[in-house]
Formats: C-alpha cells, structure tokens, sequence
C-alpha cells in the first residue's frame, strides 16, 4: 500500500511546510487524537493529498458553528495502531447571509469526502467549492433550512403535517420527470429506483440505478429518509438524555454505541468506572455483536433467497437476547450503559445462560457452514462479487467486517484498546479477496471470536460495584474524539463541550455511512440480483447513516 | 343427425363434467398444496406455521382465497388493460387443460393422446405467454424485468426438461404415457434413469418458477417480479397456476419415473397421487433450502450441465437399447 | 472436464447436505410460543413506567420532586403537585406518562429518590384502538384502592385564599374535590 | 393532496341491506378478511426489527395467517408502520398506502409511528410525529419497541375489530392531549470561536485539567481483579 513510503512525520511535514495557524498536541486517552492543527483554507487540499500520500484515511468532516465562523473539522486516522489527527479550516460566515459560507472541497481527493461535503451543505449551507454535484443529502431536496446551524431555533409546533403536505404535493408533481433528460434519450438505458421501499433495501435506502438490460452502469444510492436528527437532538439536550438516541442510532447492534459514548464521557470526565463494569461491557457488547451478525447473516441470506437460514438465526438470535433481557431488559434498543457504569448489574442466571449457550451456538455454527457456506449456490452467488480494492477502501474510508475481507486487520478493539480489550485473546479475521464472500466469512468468523471474547472472561468477572460513585456535574470545555469498535465498522463520536450541561456539538461518524458510500464503486457491472448481495454485505443500518 | 346430435351432446356433456371435476379438484388441491407448503416450511424453519384458524390451520388458505376473492381489483396507471386483463387467465387456463392427460389407472385417463406429455409441455409454455404479457402490461420496470427473466428461463429449460424424458421414450417405446407407465410394471425408470430424474426435477422446478430458480417473482429483487402490479383474485390466478404447474410436473414425473399407478394394495389412483404428493413435497423441501440462482447462473446451468448431462443420457441409453436388441 | 465433472459432482454433494440439514430440522421440535396461550415470563423486560407499591401503606411513594421530569428525555411525563391542605407539604395530584413518547431509557427510575417509579413487566403487550388511551395516569390505580395519599386533601391553586378554612377540613373526607378533577 | 381522513373504500358494510340481505356474505367475507391479513414488507427503523422478530420461528405471526409478508403492496392488506417516520419518507408511505387495494388496515407499531416517539421534541424539524395525521390508523401498538407479542396483540385486536365490523371510521383524533410538559428546549446560541479557544492557547494546547489526571482517564488498563 502507499503507506509503506512514509516520507516523514506527517506533523513534521505539516509543521515545515503548511505552518498551521493554530496547533497543539493531545493526548490519544483522552481528546482521542494525537493532534490538532488549524490550516489556512486554501492549503487544505494539499494537506489532504499529503494525508492520502501517507496512507491516511479520512474517518469524517463535520462542521462546527461558531458565532463568527464555521470551524470545519478533518479527521484522518489510519490502518493500524490509531494515529488520528484533527486538521481545521475556518469558513467566515457571509455577511449577505448567501451562501452562509464557503471552503474548498477535497473530493478530487478523497471520495469519502464527497457524502460529507454534502452533509455539511445540508446541515450548516457551507457551500464547497469544486464539489461536483453539491445538493442536499439527508433533507428533502426543497428544504430551506440548515439545521445545526445555533440560528436555527426550531420549527413552529404543528408544522410538521405542514410541512409533509407540502412535500407531498411536490412528490406528486415531479412524478415524471426524477431523471436526467440525457440518459433518458439514450437507447436500452433506463434508471430503476430500488427503494425507499424495497424488501432488501434494508429498511430505507434508495438506489437509484442506472441500467443496461440488468446490468448496472450506474448506482446513486439516496439517502435520508430516515433522518431523525439525533445530532440537533443531542445539542438542545442535557448529556444524560442523550442515552436514548445511542440505543437507537444503530438498534442492531446499540451496545458498542453506548460503548462509545460512555467511553466519551468518562474521558471527559476523568471517571475510570469500576473492574466488574468493564466486564459487563464487554461481555454485553460481544453479545449484541453476535446478536447483530446474526440478524445480518439472516436478512443477507434471505435477500439471496434462502428463507430458511434467516429463521434459524433468528432463532438464535432469541437465544442471545434472551440473555442480554435478562440484564439490560430490552431486546434491542438498548439503554443499559451509564456513565462510570451500567444501569443494572448482571442477573446470577446469567453465567450458567451463557455457559449453556456456547456450545449450542458453536453447533448451530457447524450447521450454517454446511448449510450456507458451502453450498453451491451461494458460493456462486457471492464469490468474485463486489470487488472492494483497497485503494477504494481507503478512499472512501470503510472500516469494519467490510474492510477486514479486503485483507486489512483493522479494529480498534486492537489498534485504539479500551475497556479489557488489550487483556482478551481474539483474532482479527481477515480475507484478502474482499468480495462478498469473504466479508460474509469475515463476519462469520467475528462471531466465533466474540464467542471466544465471552467463553475467556465469563468466569472472571470480578465482584463489586456496577456503577462508580459521584460523578462531576459536567463535562469540561474542550473537545473530545472517542471511538469504538461497533458491529459496522469504527464508530467515532466527536464531542465539543462549552463547559454546560449539553453538548455545543455531537458530531457521529457512523461507520455504515462510508461503508454505503463505497458501494458506488462496487456495484457497477453488477446485475440487479448482484446488486442485493452487494448491498447486503456491506451490513447497513439505515437510521445510523442518516442519523 | 339424432346420432350426431347425440353424440355433440354426450362430448359436451362430458366435457362439462371432467372440467367440473378438474377445476374443483385444481382449486381444492391448490388450497391443500399452499397450506401444505406453509406446514412444511414451518416445520423445516422451527415454527407451527398456520395454527389457529380450523384444525391445525387446515382453514388457513380457504381464508385467504376469499379474502383475496373478495379484494379490490387494481388496474394500474397506463397499463395495458385488455392484456392486464387476460395475462392471468393465460397462465391458469393451460395448465388446468393439462390434466386430460394424466392417466390415473390403465383406463382412467380423459384423453389418451398419443402425443402424450409433449401436450403438457406445450400447454405449459402458454402460461409463459400470460406471464410476459403480464409482465409487459403492468406498465412497471419491476414486472417488466420479471417477465423478461420468465421467458429467458423458459426457452432455456424446456430443453433438458425434453431431453431429460427421452431416454424413457426410446425405452418404452411411445410417447403416450399410459403405454409409458404400462412399461414400468417390472421396474421404474427412476432406477435406470436416475439422472434423466434429477435432470427433470431440476428443469421442472424452473419451468414452475420454483425457488431456487423463482428468478421471475424474485421477492427481494424484483419486488414480486411479474405480478408486482397484480391483486386481488387476479394475483390468486397467478398462485393457482403455480401450484397447479408442480402439481401437473409432479404427476408427469410420478407417471415417467415413479411408475404412476402402479404399487401393490391401493388402487392406481391413490398410488399416483401418493407419487405425485412426494414428489411436491421434495420440490417444496428444496424450495425451502436453498438461495436462488441468478439469472445468467441459471442459464449456465441449464447449457453447461443440464443440456450436455442430458445428451449424454440419452446417447448411453440409446447405445444400451441398441445392444440390448442386438443381443437378446 | 475433469475439473467440470469434478465441480458438478461436489455442487451436487453440498446441495444434498444442505437437504440433510433441513431435514434434520424439520423433526426437530418448533421452537414457537403459541403467544396468547403461552407468554414468555418477564425477568426484567421494561414494560411502561408505573408507580411502586409500597408493600405495608399500599401506597405509591412519589413526592412530587419534579427530578425524573427534569431527566425524561422524551419530555413524556407530567406531574401535578399541590400543597397538602393538612401540613403544607406537597402532595401529588397527577402524574401522567405519555407512553407514546416514552424510550424506556429508565432513566427516571434511577434518579428517582424514593425509588418510586418501575417498569410495569407484564404489561408489554398492551395495544390500544386511540392515542388516548396510551396516555397513562399512574394514579389511577391508587385512586380507585383509595390509598391514603390520594386522599389528602391539597390546597387549590385556583383559589389561594380559601384553603385556610379548607385545611380545616378533617382528613376522613371520603374525597376531595381536586383529585378526581385531576383526571 | 388531500388527506383522505375517512375514505369510502374502508367502508364495507353492503350498501342497501334493505334489498338485498348482505349481511351473511358480509360476515364471511369479514371473517375471511380478519384470519388473513397480509403484512407489506416496510419497515423505517428499530420497529421493523421487532416485526422481523414477529415473524421469525419464535413468535411465529403466520400461526395466525400474518406471515405471508408481500413485498408488492398490490398484494398486502395490512400496513405495518414500523418505525419513525421522516418527512422526506411521508410521500414513499402515502403513496404505498394508496397503492394497497381496499379493504386495508394499518397498525401503528411503536412510539414515534404512534406520536412522534422519543425523537418528538419542541421544534423538531424531521420527523412526522404519527402517521395517523396522513393515513387512518386502526390500531396502536406502543412501545420503543414494542416486544413481537404487542404486534401480535396489536394484529389480534385488529382481526377482533374486522370479525365485529368495526374498522371502518376508526380514526382517533390526531390531536390528543400529549402530557408533555412545558420544559422548554434548550436551543444555544453560537458562542464566539475565539472565546472557546481561549484556555488552550497559553500552555502548548493542555486542556484545562480535568478533576482526574488525564493521563488515567481512559487508560482502559484498569488494575485487573484476577479472579
């Protein structure tokens, strides 16, 4: 990879030769990033093309509205042991108010910053320039507002039927003309919309497929429709009540994403919460994650068409929540993590549950590898399928099972430890084909590693408390970056604080978000059969990537 | 002219009859066939499957043919409505008319055409008829591509679906079936042309558009393929011909390879519908195994294995038959 | 061709393991709850919010503190208190929870002070042909038992001058205007 | 668009009872309808799971005849809304509910299908805070997310509500009295950049110390109770 040519230091270069405006080093445990830099604009996509250069990878852009600016804010990690680093450019508001600002786009650069750009534009209207098609991503095309902006002060109560009529009307206006007029002309070529609602779709994504007989020159997927601006939420709320929106950002697999906020949190705070809640973390997060491969393994195979593997893993997956009710008391949107702590300690049945669940699933393990892997027809359905190469991978910024079957041991449960991770003995599956297949094996596998997590620390948990004691009232002002591990991908939270009692600014790089967007560089070629698969390997969870 | 009125009239008459019999029986076996596929899929996936409504569910499906009786017919913008209209028809009616072949005894057969299953086969390929036009008139991208897929699968698999059944008509000789079941009294062609029988299970398996080869109604593809725009009765059409097309594979396939009425005790009748019932209930146990095809896959499967296997059946049955006359 | 033939025959072995496995299950025994019949027993599913029963008073512990409104994320729950007729201490009047907004964070049961508030476990499966019904008074069922908190009676807010004579009134009243207002 | 709050076609009570006495064929067919109610295949969010769930081998809906899900809303009877409804959705709803042939059903399934659920704040700019202000609903299942027994529940007070004839017109007030209470939300103004950098500059970009020494903060090492 390109990595390998590491010139020098990138905070070196970055120090001799961009001379940032502002810069300060941080602490990796506890702001989550090695270092922050503030850039001059126009030097940004040098740095990023440095950034590229050196392997780097680009996990998110967000924004930040300040009084009399938009701070827009880089992260750039890297496979491996995490080396994340924080580079900001400011975009002055307009005085005129239109455009409310603007900042060059990097997307000639990384494509992962094409989504981003947009995201920006949508929430806060910075309009980037040399962005190729610059449109609303998670609103509805003809809305007028920018959400996260701090002028926005919320619609009018009642507006919301208002304002749903209104999009109606419009949905019933432009029913006929939703594609471009020139590929309407060309001969054999039409576009299908797969979705909003769709059986395989995964909830509601659209794809908007541009196609040649069944096969797909094209693919656009849409997003946004099922936005729920848990963002904005967590800005006009204290960070208590923030619990809900993480048990619902991704309700498949919530847990790892408590994970990520408590663990934000108790950086912040400085609590290091007790031994015995570390262990129930981990033990419920690896829990849920078989839970959530489970649910995945099931609706994947259900899309290729075999409707009887998603029952039995359905039937697993019972057993699992059965476990995980008994000690959080939801079956999937789970609220169960606290700060220093969880919300209940673990009930006595667990451990026998557990001990008795193991081997019945490694069986049922067995059986899915007959039944599925090795079929005939699967393997035909999902080998050489989806290529995702690793020059696209770090383009686009995909982590997770999806980048671990392209033959990259990524995981931050490895690369960035927290909690027991460094203690526990797990493998990293990879496969280096990084088609459907190997993703599907790569996950498969994953559930045998959490299996082997929780066999290894079920008969250590150490007693004692399941909550700390006093916590501080707030967080301190400053910002903080904490990541995790989550089923999808690396999930990172980046928090600024003002030193209140709610958040200035939560921002939520979801892992599916990239990982959907490298779909558009899987698909073409594919038939609209393929298309399913595709789609299904790259495990999305709809309501976490719009959010 | 009394003895050719008489005689119109007794044709009419039994032609009135036997298709009473027929469509009762169709629709009765229809009902029987999707609760019975609903039972077995639920006991293969871990669950009751229908329960509650009659004994074990057994009023299930009469629930759901009234309900979807009684739906509202939707006729979607801009379609094709005559063509809409008559796509279902097509699909049902050919393969209710396939049933005058099937011989239940020695003599119970209501006609005995000496082209014998070719008949069915042609018949069948009507309904594929219905399922492009059904497709082409729904005026949707979804149903258009599943009809598409329905003809491409169709053309492919009629030929080792004839392939396959023609080792045993140069073995018994006819293409009549009752002279093809006759010929089984010793043995059953199964044992000699065991893979002719797996070749026809597969072939007959796509030509009723059955997982793992339901590439035309491919539920998470193509929303529900061809009949995407279709409800009501209309859709119930669609599901009564698909069940009456494995009911009428199956019986053809217990008639040329299971030795139709033959078995000792019960009477011919009940032996053939025992075979039949068997063999739906593989067709439904495969169904409920394995992810579907694609559709360029099976298309391979059809030239690249089914075609030459079914060659190659024939040619070893040919030579056999040669020697087998040349010595004895 | 050998790879062909080779290719085809082991297809055709997996297919045939893939029927064995189905087959297998098909004799195994369903896993179903037949649901209305049997119902899975709740260990510690978070069914809707409900007041505690306290096991000597019978009573409801809530002191009207205002602390789980003030936590509620979904800004679900409501809370009337007045001020006791009898020693001026605050006495609660109504507490609604408007299930329909409600996240089941249970973030209100662990600020609570007097550990009031639980989820109500065997009450998951509860449906409802309106909104109306969804918004649930907690009181309720203290108010029909006719708990002795329920039965204090409150100062009226609407007319502040009065309850002087009111507070006069001797706590055995069977009930006091207010509190059925409240509903 | 108009909403079509109390639409004709839920009506199926035969028109002249009068002439022809329909009530009998009436009684069947509603019977019919109620043991065979067809789910869409839809799903928005965290409910769909729970609806999944419904259908899987545990709880098994097609006991009572809901398994048959279609994924073709030409085909299905009954609408599942499962999950939070965003505005930018509401057409895609609108248009499958009116896609659906008649008689049709709909369940709210969840909070936020119901009311808006946990994501209904003051000011909310993204979500349709229920989905009977756009289509008729027959049945509310609350719950974030209801357990797969209040769906069945939910689809056996429907099938109660069919069998006795009911549904046509039940359609409850789309403004109930929500006991939200008057906290408001707190929308923050912007605060000025240089003011929030302030405390950093001075000692080479140190955060203010938090209460704990950062270093041991996070160190996930934390002293290992061996049991």
């Amino acid at each position: 990879m390109v990595s390998t040519l590491v010139k020098t230091n990138i905070k070196d270069w970055l120090l001799e030769t961009i001379k940032p405006e502002e810069f300060s080093e941080k602490n990796l445990k506890v702001a989550g990033i090695l270092f922050e830099a503030l850039v001059p604009q126009n030097k940004i996509a040098e740095v990023a093309r440095e950034y590229f250069s050196q392997g780097y990878f680009l996990e998110s852009i967000t924004a930040v509205d300040f009084s009399e600016c938009l701070e827009i804010v880089y992260h750039f990690n890297q496979w491996g042991p995490a080396k994340r680093s924080c580079i900001k450019i400011l975009a002055p508001k307009n005085a005129s108010g239109a455009p409310i600002a603007t900042a060059p786009s990097i997307t000639s650069i990384y494509k992962a910053a094409d989504w981003f750009e947009r995201e920006i534009f949508d929430m806060f209207g910075v309009v980037f320039q040399g962005h190729p098609h610059l449109k609303r991503i998670l609103l509805p095309e003809s809305s007028t507002i920018h959400p996260l902006l701090k002028s926005f002060k919320g619609e009018p109560k009642g507006s919301d039927v208002e304002q749903c009529l209104k999009l109606l009307k419009e949905d019933a206006e432009t029913f006929e003309i939703t594609y471009p007029q020139s590929i309407k002309q060309q001969n054999n070529h039409y576009y299908l919309n797969m979705g909003p609602q769709h059986p395989s779709t995964h909830g509601v994504l659209r794809l908007l497929l541009h196609l040649d007989g069944e096969r797909v020159l094209d693919a656009e997927p849409v997003i946004g429709y099922s936005h729920r601006h848990h963002e904005k939420m967590m800005e006009i709320q204290n960070y208590l009540a923030c619990w809900p929106n993480f048990g619902r950002l991704d309700y498949v697999g919530a847990m790892s994403y408590n994970f990520g906020y408590a663990l934000l949190i108790e950086k912040a705070m400085g609590v290091v919460p007790p031994p015995r809640v570390e262990y129930i973390r981990v033990l419920t997060t690896e829990l849920n994650r078989i839970a959530s491969h489970l649910l995945w393994m099931g609706t994947f195979l259900l899309d290729l068409g075999g409707f009887t593997p998603f029952f039995y893993c359905f039937d697993d997956r019972e057993k699992v929540l059965d476990i995980l009710e008994a000690a959080t008391g939801e079956r999937l949107t789970y609220d169960y993590f606290r700060f220093g702590g969880v919300d209940h300690d673990i009930p006595q049945e667990m451990v026998p549950a557990i001990k008795k669940f193991i081997p019945a699933f490694k069986e049922r393990l067995r059986d899915y590898d007959k039944l599925v892997t090795k079929n005939v027809i699967f393997e035909h359905r999902t080998k050489g399928l989806g290529l995702l190469s690793k020059e696209n991978a770090l383009a686009y910024g995909v982590t997770g099972p999806a980048l671990r079957g392209s033959g990259i041991a990524m995981d931050l449960r490895r690369d960035e430890p927290y909690s027991i991770y460094p203690e526990l003995d797990f493998n990293i599956p990879t496969r280096t084909d990084g088609d459907v297949y190997s993703r599907y094996v790569v996950r498969v596998k994953e559930m045998e590693e959490s299996l082997k997590i929780i066999a290894q620390i079920i008969d250590k948990i150490p007693a004692g408390d399941f909550k700390s004691g006093k916590l501080p009232k707030n967080v301190p002002k400053g910002e903080y970056y904490s990541s995790v591990e989550s089923t999808r991908g690396s999930f990172g939270i980046y928090l600024v604080s003002d030193g209140t009692l709610n958040p200035y600014r939560i921002r939520l790089r979801t892992p599916s978000f990239s990982n959907l967007n490298a779909i558009i560089d899987m698909l073409p070629g594919c038939l609209i059969s393929d298309v399913i698969a595709v789609l299904g390997s790259t495990d999305i969870v709809l309501p976490e990537i719009d959010r | 002219m009394t003895l050719t009125g008489n005689f119109i009239l007794d044709q009419t008459l039994t032609i009135i009859l036997y298709g009473t019999i027929v469509v009762l029986f169709v629709s009765v076996n229809a009902l029987f066939l999707v609760w019975a596929e609903r039972k077995i899929s639920a006991r293969i996936q871990l669950r009751q499957g229908p329960l509650h409504v009659g004994f074990q569910g057994a009023l299930q499906t009469i629930a759901d043919a009234i309900k979807l009786i009684s739906k509202e017919l939707i006729w979607p913008r801009e379609s094709d409505k005559f063509v809409f209209w008559l796509a279902p028809i097509l699909v049902f009616a050919p393969v209710l008319s396939a049933f005058i072949i099937i011989p239940l005894s020695q003599h119970f057969v209501i006609r005995d055409l000496n082209v014998g299953f070719l008949f069915v086969f042609s018949l069948t390929n009507i309904s594929f008829i219905g399922i492009f036009i059904a497709g082409w008139s729904s005026n949707s991208k979804y149903a258009l591509l599943g009809s598409m897929r329905a003809v491409a699968q169709n053309i492919s698999y009629e030929i080792p679906l004839l392939l396959s059944t023609m080792g045993i008509v140069m073995a018994a000789g006819s293409l009549r079936l009752t002279d093809i079941v006759a010929y089984q009294n010793k043995y059953w062609f199964i044992c000699t042309q065991f893979p002719a029988f797996l070749i026809f299970i597969t072939a007959a398996l796509a030509e009723a558009n059955r997982a793992p080869f339901d590439i035309p109604e491919a539920e998470s593809e193509l929303v529900a393929g061809f009949h995407t725009e279709y409800s009501g009765m209309r859709f119930a059409l669609f599901f009564l011909g698909e069940y009456t097309a494995i009911f009428i594979s199956s019986a053809i396939g217990a008639s040329l390879f299971l030795g139709g009425w033959h078995g000792p005790f019960l009477p011919g009748p009940v032996w053939l519908l025992l075979k039949t019932y068997l063999l739906v209930f593989i067709v439904m146990w495969i169904r409920w195994t394995f992810p579907r095809l694609r559709s360029d896959q099976l298309m391979a499967l059809a030239w690249k294995v089914l075609i030459p296997f079914a060659m190659f059946n024939i040619l070893v049955t040919a030579i056999l038959i040669y020697y087998q006359k040349f010595f004895i | 061709m050998i790879q062909y033939l080779k290719s085809v025959s082991s297809g055709l072995i997996s297919l045939a393991t893939g029927m064995a496995i189905t087959l297998r299950y098909a004799f195994k025994k369903p896993v179903t709850v037949i649901y209305p019949k049997e119902r899975i027993p709740m260990k510690r599913f978070k069914g809707p919010i409900a007041f505690v029963k306290e096991e000597k008073s019978q009573d409801h512990l809530c002191i009207a503190c205002n602390a789980c409104i003030k936590t509620c994320p979904s800004r679900c729950m409501s809370l009337v208190a007045a001020k006791s007729a009898v020693d001026g201490k605050r006495v609660l009047t109504d507490f609604k929870v408007n299930y329909m907004l409600c996240s089941l964070c249970s973030l209100c049961i662990d600020v609570c002070p007097t550990d009031a508030l639980k989820h109500d476990d065997p009450n998951y499966d509860m449906v409802s042909l309106t909104q109306r019904d969804l918004v649930m008074d907690l009181l309720k069922p203290f108010r029909d038992a006719g708990t002795p908190l329920t039965k204090i009676p409150v100062v009226d807010p609407a007319a502040p001058k009065t309850p002087v004579a009111a507070a006069a009134t001797p706590p055995p009243a069977p009930k006091s205007p207010e509190a059925p207002a409240a509903s | 668009m108009e909403i079509d709050k109390n639409p004709d076609y839920l009506n199926t009570q035969s028109p002249a009872p009068g002439l022809v006495n329909l009530f009998r064929v009436e009684d069947v067919l509603n019977l019919a309808r109620a043991n065979s109610l067809w789910p869409l295949t839809f799903g928005l969010a965290c409910c769909a799971i729970e609806l999944m769930a419904g259908g899987a081998a545990r709880f098994d809906m097609d006991r009572f005849g809901f398994g048959v899900f279609r994924p073709s809303p030409r085909q299905a009877d009954l609408m599942i809304v499962a999950g939070t409804i965003s505005r930018k959705m509401v057409p895609c709803i609108k248009t499958l509910y009116d896609q659906m042939p008649s008689p049709k059903y709909v369940i709210a399934l969840g909070g936020c299908a119901t009311a808006g659920g946990p994501f209904k704040y003051p000011g909310q700019y993204a979500i349709l805070e229920g989905i009977d202000k756009i289509i008729p609903v027959n049945v509310y299942v609350p719950g974030c997310p209801p357990r797969p027994e209040a769906l069945i529940a939910g689809i056996m007070e429907l099938q109660k509500q069919i069998k006795e004839g009911k549904t046509q017109g039940v359609m409850s007030p789309a403004s109930v009295q929500d006991s939200q209470d008057g906290r408001p939300a707190d929308y923050k103004n912007a605060i000025s950049r240089a003011d929030f950098r302030k405390p950093f500059d001075p000692a080479q970009g140190k955060p203010p110390a938090p209460p704990a020494p950062p270093a041991a903060a996070a160190t996930p090492a934390a002293p290992t109770p061996s049991a």
